[in-house]
């Protein structure tokens, strides 16, 4: 059945050698076992935006689940076995915050545990879990409620290392300045290329309803803002947001059944380069290259830049977006910014980047960036994402960084038909 | 059909457990995750993921404490992150192992765990007063102890269950503790002592509580293939579990840790078990508090509701019953540095089930064993089933 | 292979060294202060303390009556539907005595906590709370208890504005 | 979603607290030898992996990329070059500083590894990468065996 499913679907010369690698690694693996294919079925999101007063935690995550099993079709007390959840103890003023997950997401005397990390890295673990075998169908959540914070960067700076760097005090995005300062050395990108990609942004996020920081300015508008950590300056940041996204995977057989637009998860990967500030690479995304490396392998794709039609990457700081789509092969080293200021990767371009708005337009939204990138993916590769639709797409790739001061970051290669 | 992957642990490690250390939470999880690797006979290269468990960033007081210690655990570089499921963590990070491999996603799999309590000065308490409601439950002062009290209060009540029943226990860990090389609190103790020490929050007194520690344990897991060629003695991680209850935990009966079923229950099929009591040979449940052994052997089915005192009078949980319960000394008598006390049990199991305990070995040659670890709101189960 | 290993790692501070700051250590306090939005549910919960009130939210699927307020059914994933007064009378689920405050610091005078059923909620549905104006040897699971609440002067919206729970005589 | 929501902005409340209490850290077995020898000789020591031939500044206990314990000691230079660099303009809480501070992520010589501080006697325009700079210790008796007892790197010749 399996195969005749393989054999049904359009094989176009671009991947028919990964198609056929696909079939024969099937029957091999077939004597052993079969490793199940995984899907997106379901979305929910809360929008995001710059606070919300007016709702708890729980109740933004109670509507971006609901949103989500209704998109799906599923009832999560009936239908879903495993659920994961996204967060950070100190983003939510409490300690274990899994206590305060699983009631309004439908998760009471069920299998759910908590990553502390980004959406997308709960994201590939549920998909691990229906690989292994776990679950049939599993939901995901992410939330933010970064308007809770009364203190954002006297908590990032309680992430650094308590012996060697955070004795020193100041503001921790200096490290963003630090990391964009070489970036700019070593590819000879400019400050203007950054600022292009802040002006690309917040123009795509006008264009969607979910985002909160839709803006039409030019790169001189970007340029003259207040400096913050030369050459970092405020408009390179992006700013803070509220919001939730739930995401309902399903294995293979089962995703057909509740639905006709499955989104396929292709490859995944994930890494994390040294956590110390003094040997790490301040130039490149190392995490990235590496999680890429991994995600491309499993997804069969040998040409990032023709293979995958759509990007959703991490842009939390604006030459964030640039490093990050050199660290996915895209385009060589120090080719991001040309590229940009020659418009590729507007959303009419060859390379259309973050046509979601990022998180420059849409707002960084802690642990929730990740699914807010592969929800705008999904609704891309689903033919839903009106005003931003890209045309004539299959694949894409949603990526994201941890943030400072970390050096983590996770990709996800991600399918239509 | 779809046939599941075989997870094998191949190697495990430990640090001492004490109140204090002097390592860094990076230099600790190193210390025992050198310790797994070496005893697997594997290098650091030859390992493609890692995934790391540990418990609220307030005790290290390091905000994202899990990116803190890439380096520590050997994720340099490689696919990491991290699980937290409160207290239960420790037995649940090697769950998390188990899908990293059993997606065939990696043939090895390095499972770490670590905590630095004595980070939070001068005691961990208050990390502990902020897993609470901010609304409904800080503003009265509540203190970590109260909560447990209430659900070792309700236990007794609704099985008339009597304090010195409930001290056997802490006298057969502490004393089989006496036999953990690593053991923070080991002690030849009697009832009496138990219940005439201090009493904290009635009914819970200072011998009915396990320690605050600093400590990390580590284990490696492996595929099918590779397990076969590193060792001839593979212990193998046939079913895991995992569960959580609702948040709201005074609207719910805790005499019964439904959650710690539920986890079981998964687990448990996902091994073939039917009878847990016949099937499984020792088992190392969850015990911060003497109660919550009682309560989770029940909770594990290992015996029905109310009768795991009756059990522990009668010796079945000695080491050399017939159901040898928590061997190494568990949490009462080797230590609490929360996550890697958790991952200390399935290490236990580890070994028992090579017939590497030592003196603390459980005779009869155990085939099959359990190990189970509890946390968030006395909501949480997590449950790992081994086979030798 | 625990019998095989003859070291373990770990290098012992003894408690008093570390206070008496004979270990060389870095100090920190973390700056992190929340506002959290209390949101729907508990917004009302709070401004009905204020009045003396307690407030839950019912699900008419399964009927139940659940305090705290809460917009959504955990059992049956749908939307709470009203607001329902329920009383500040109830019955003790189980209780325990304490001897240490928040910081383990200990106490003289212990503080009596309860779980506390409240009437006119659904049964086994309850809050945290102490008890005043009762011994410790006096508590018995099932006792009926009401609320003592501050002065309205004096109530901020706060579970604080039940100052205790007491015991009263069967009704 | 919820049946109600508030529709009346005055009706919102908020409850405010806080997680912060005190911590002390262990310096680590590394960390201290290091510590050590700043605050008593004002020396920079390097942690030595044979197998990998890095140093590591600051020294550790074990060796990221083999995983080997690490216990040959090294001093090493105070000196290194500029490798990236910032100027802050604002303070944690958001503030404007009144005088920007000058991060540097300075190489030290010969070795794997550095110092993220601060850079002094030096005009933020004047900085560049791959200057050399110098390690500035505080007074002997005011060290206390931490990374402030370095006050900042400054310029040299």
């Amino acid at each position: 059945m399996k195969v005749w499913r393989l054999l049904r679907k359009s094989v176009s010369p671009r991947n028919f050698y990964s198609k056929l690698l696909y079939i024969i690694n099937f029957f091999h693996l077939n004597e052993v076992k079969m490793l199940r294919e995984v899907a997106i079925v379901g979305v929910g999101c809360t929008g995001f935006k710059s606070i919300t007063p007016d709702m708890s935690y729980k109740e933004l995550m109670f509507e971006a689940a609901t949103k989500a099993y209704e998109d799906a079709g599923v009832d999560p007390r009936r239908d879903i076995d495993g659920f994961v959840c996204c967060s950070e103890d100190y983003w939510e003023g409490y300690s274990i915050f899994d206590e305060y997950v699983p009631d309004q997401i439908g998760a009471a005397l069920k299998h759910l545990c908590t990553v502390t990390a980004d959406g997308l890295y709960g994201l590939i673990t549920s998909f691990m879990q229906i690989r292994a075998g776990a679950f049939d169908i599993a939901a995901v959540e992410a939330h933010s409620k970064a308007s809770d914070i009364l203190t954002f960067a006297g908590i990032v700076a309680f992430a650094l290392d308590p012996v060697f760097n955070r004795p020193l005090g100041g503001h921790p995005h200096y490290i963003a300045g630090l990391e964009m300062k070489r970036y700019l050395y070593e590819t000879q990108a400019t400050k203007e290329q950054c600022a292009h990609v802040v002006v690309k942004n917040k123009k795509n996020a006008l264009d969607n309803p979910l985002a909160a920081y839709g803006a039409n300015i030019t790169v001189e508008d970007v340029l003259e803002s207040e400096p913050l950590f030369y050459p970092l300056s405020r408009l390179d940041a992006s700013p803070l947001a509220d919001g939730c996204v739930v995401m309902v995977l399903a294995s293979d057989s089962v995703a057909r059944k509740l639905t006709d637009t499955p989104i396929w998860i292709k490859g995944v990967g994930w890494n994390s380069d040294t956590p110390w500030l003094e040997t790490r690479n301040w130039g490149r995304a190392i995490h990235t290259e590496l999680a890429a490396e991994m995600a491309y392998k499993m997804a069969g794709i040998r040409n990032p830049g023709k293979d995958i039609d759509l990007f959703e990457i991490d842009d939390q700081f604006s030459y964030k977006e640039l490093q990050h789509l050199e660290a996915l092969k895209v385009c060589k080293r120090g080719e991001a910014g040309k590229l940009t200021e020659e418009g590729v990767t507007q959303r009419d371009g060859d390379l259309p980047v973050n046509p979601s708005g990022g998180l420059l337009g849409v707002g960084y939204a802690l642990e929730t960036s990740g699914l807010q990138k592969v929800l705008e993916v999904v609704l891309q590769l689903r033919g839903e994402a009106r005003k931003r639709q890209v045309s004539d797409i299959k694949t894409g790739l949603a990526q994201i960084w941890r943030g400072v001061p970390t050096a983590s970051g996770a990709v996800i290669v991600l399918g239509g038909r | 059909m779809f046939v599941k992957k075989r997870v094998a642990v191949v190697g495990a490690g430990l640090t001492l457990f004490r109140r204090n250390l002097k390592e860094t939470g990076r230099e600790l999880a190193y210390e025992a995750t050198k310790m797994a690797l070496d005893s697997a006979g594997l290098n650091l290269k030859d390992i493609d993921c890692v995934t790391l468990g540990s418990a609220p960033d307030a005790f290290d007081g390091i905000h994202m404490k899990g990116e803190n210690l890439v380096d520590g655990a050997g994720a340099w570089r490689k696919p990491y992150s991290r699980v937290f499921v409160g207290g239960g963590t420790g037995v649940f990070v090697a769950n998390a192992g188990w899908w990293h491999v059993a997606s065939g996603l990696f043939d090895t799999c390095l499972v770490v765990a670590e905590e630095k309590m004595s980070s939070c000065f001068p005691h961990p308490q208050y990390a502990f007063t902020t897993i609470f409601d901010p609304i409904m439950d800080r503003p009265l002062g509540i203190n970590l102890v109260w909560i447990f009290a209430l659900e070792m209060h309700r236990y007794m009540h609704v099985h008339g269950i009597k304090k010195e029943q409930i001290a056997l226990v802490s006298v057969k860990n502490k004393g089989n503790a006496l036999n953990h090389p690593c053991a923070q609190l080991p002690a030849k103790i009697t009832v009496e002592d138990v219940l005439n020490s201090e009493v904290m929050v009635w009914p819970v007194q200072r011998l009915d509580v396990s320690p605050t520690s600093d400590g990390a344990a580590a284990i490696v897991l492996a595929s099918e293939d590779v397990a076969k060629k590193v060792t001839n003695n593979p212990v193998w991680i046939d079913g895991v579990g995992w569960c959580i209850d609702s948040t709201y935990w005074t609207n719910r009966d805790l005499y019964y840790p439904k959650y710690v079923e539920c986890a079981a229950r998964m687990a448990y099929k996902m091994a073939g078990i039917k009878n847990p009591r016949k099937e499984i040979d020792v088992a190392e449940p969850y015990d911060p508090f003497d109660y919550k052994e009682l309560h989770h052997m029940e909770g594990l089915l290992l015996c029905k509701k109310g009768e795991a005192p009756k059990l522990t009078e009668e010796g079945v949980t000695q080491r050399d019953g017939d159901l040898p319960v928590n061997p190494s000394g568990g949490l009462l008598g080797v230590g609490n540095p929360i996550a890697a006390a958790g991952l200390m049990k399935v290490c236990e199991i580890f070994w028992q089930l090579r017939g590497e305990a030592g003196k603390r070995q459980v005779p009869g040659d155990p085939r099959t064993g359990v190990a189970q670890a509890w946390g968030d709101l006395m909501q949480y189960g997590s449950v790992t089933v081994m086979r030798s | 292979m625990s019998a095989k290993i003859r070291e373990y790692p770990g290098e012992e501070i003894k408690t008093r060294d570390l206070m008496e700051g004979r270990v060389p250590v870095v100090r920190w306090r973390p700056e992190a202060k929340y506002a959290w939005a209390a949101g729907v549910a508990m917004s009302r919960f709070l401004k009905e303390l204020k009045m003396g009130r307690i407030i839950a939210r019912r699900c008419r699927k399964c009927g139940r009556i659940v305090v705290p307020p809460r917009m959504f059914c955990e059992w049956c994933f749908r939307p709470t539907d009203e607001w329902v007064y329920v009383k500040d009378t109830g019955i003790i689920n189980t209780y325990s005595v304490s001897y240490l405050a928040a910081d383990a610091t200990r106490l003289k005078e212990p503080i009596i906590v309860a779980v506390i059923e409240l009437d006119g909620a659904s049964k086994g549905i309850g809050i945290l709370h102490v008890l005043g104006e009762v011994k410790p040897d006096d508590v018995k699971f099932g006792m009926r208890v009401k609320a003592v609440w501050e002065p309205p002067g004096k109530r901020t919206g706060a579970i604080t504005d039940i100052k205790y729970f007491k015991p009263v005589q069967e009704a | 979603m919820s049946l109600e929501r508030i529709t009346d902005p005055r009706e919102i409340e908020h409850w405010t607290g806080h997680m912060e209490t005190d911590y002390v850290y262990t310096l680590g077995i590394a960390g201290e030898i290091f510590f050590r020898e700043i605050k008593e000789n004002a020396k920079i020591m390097g942690a030595k992996c044979k197998k990998c031939n890095l140093i590591y500044v600051p020294p550790r206990l074990f060796c990221e990329r083999c995983f080997e314990k690490l216990n040959e000691w090294v001093e090493v230079s105070k000196r290194g070059m500029v490798h990236t660099y910032t100027v802050a303009y604002i303070d944690v809480d958001g503030s404007k500083l009144k005088e920007p501070i000058v991060w540097a992520m300075i190489r030290i010589d010969d070795v794997h590894g550095g110092f993220v501080h601060k850079l002094g006697e030096v005009n933020s325009q004047d900085v560049k990468i791959g200057m050399r700079v110098e390690a500035v210790f505080e007074d002997k008796e005011k060290r206390v065996g931490s990374i402030l007892d370095i006050k900042y790197f400054k310029p040299v010749g």
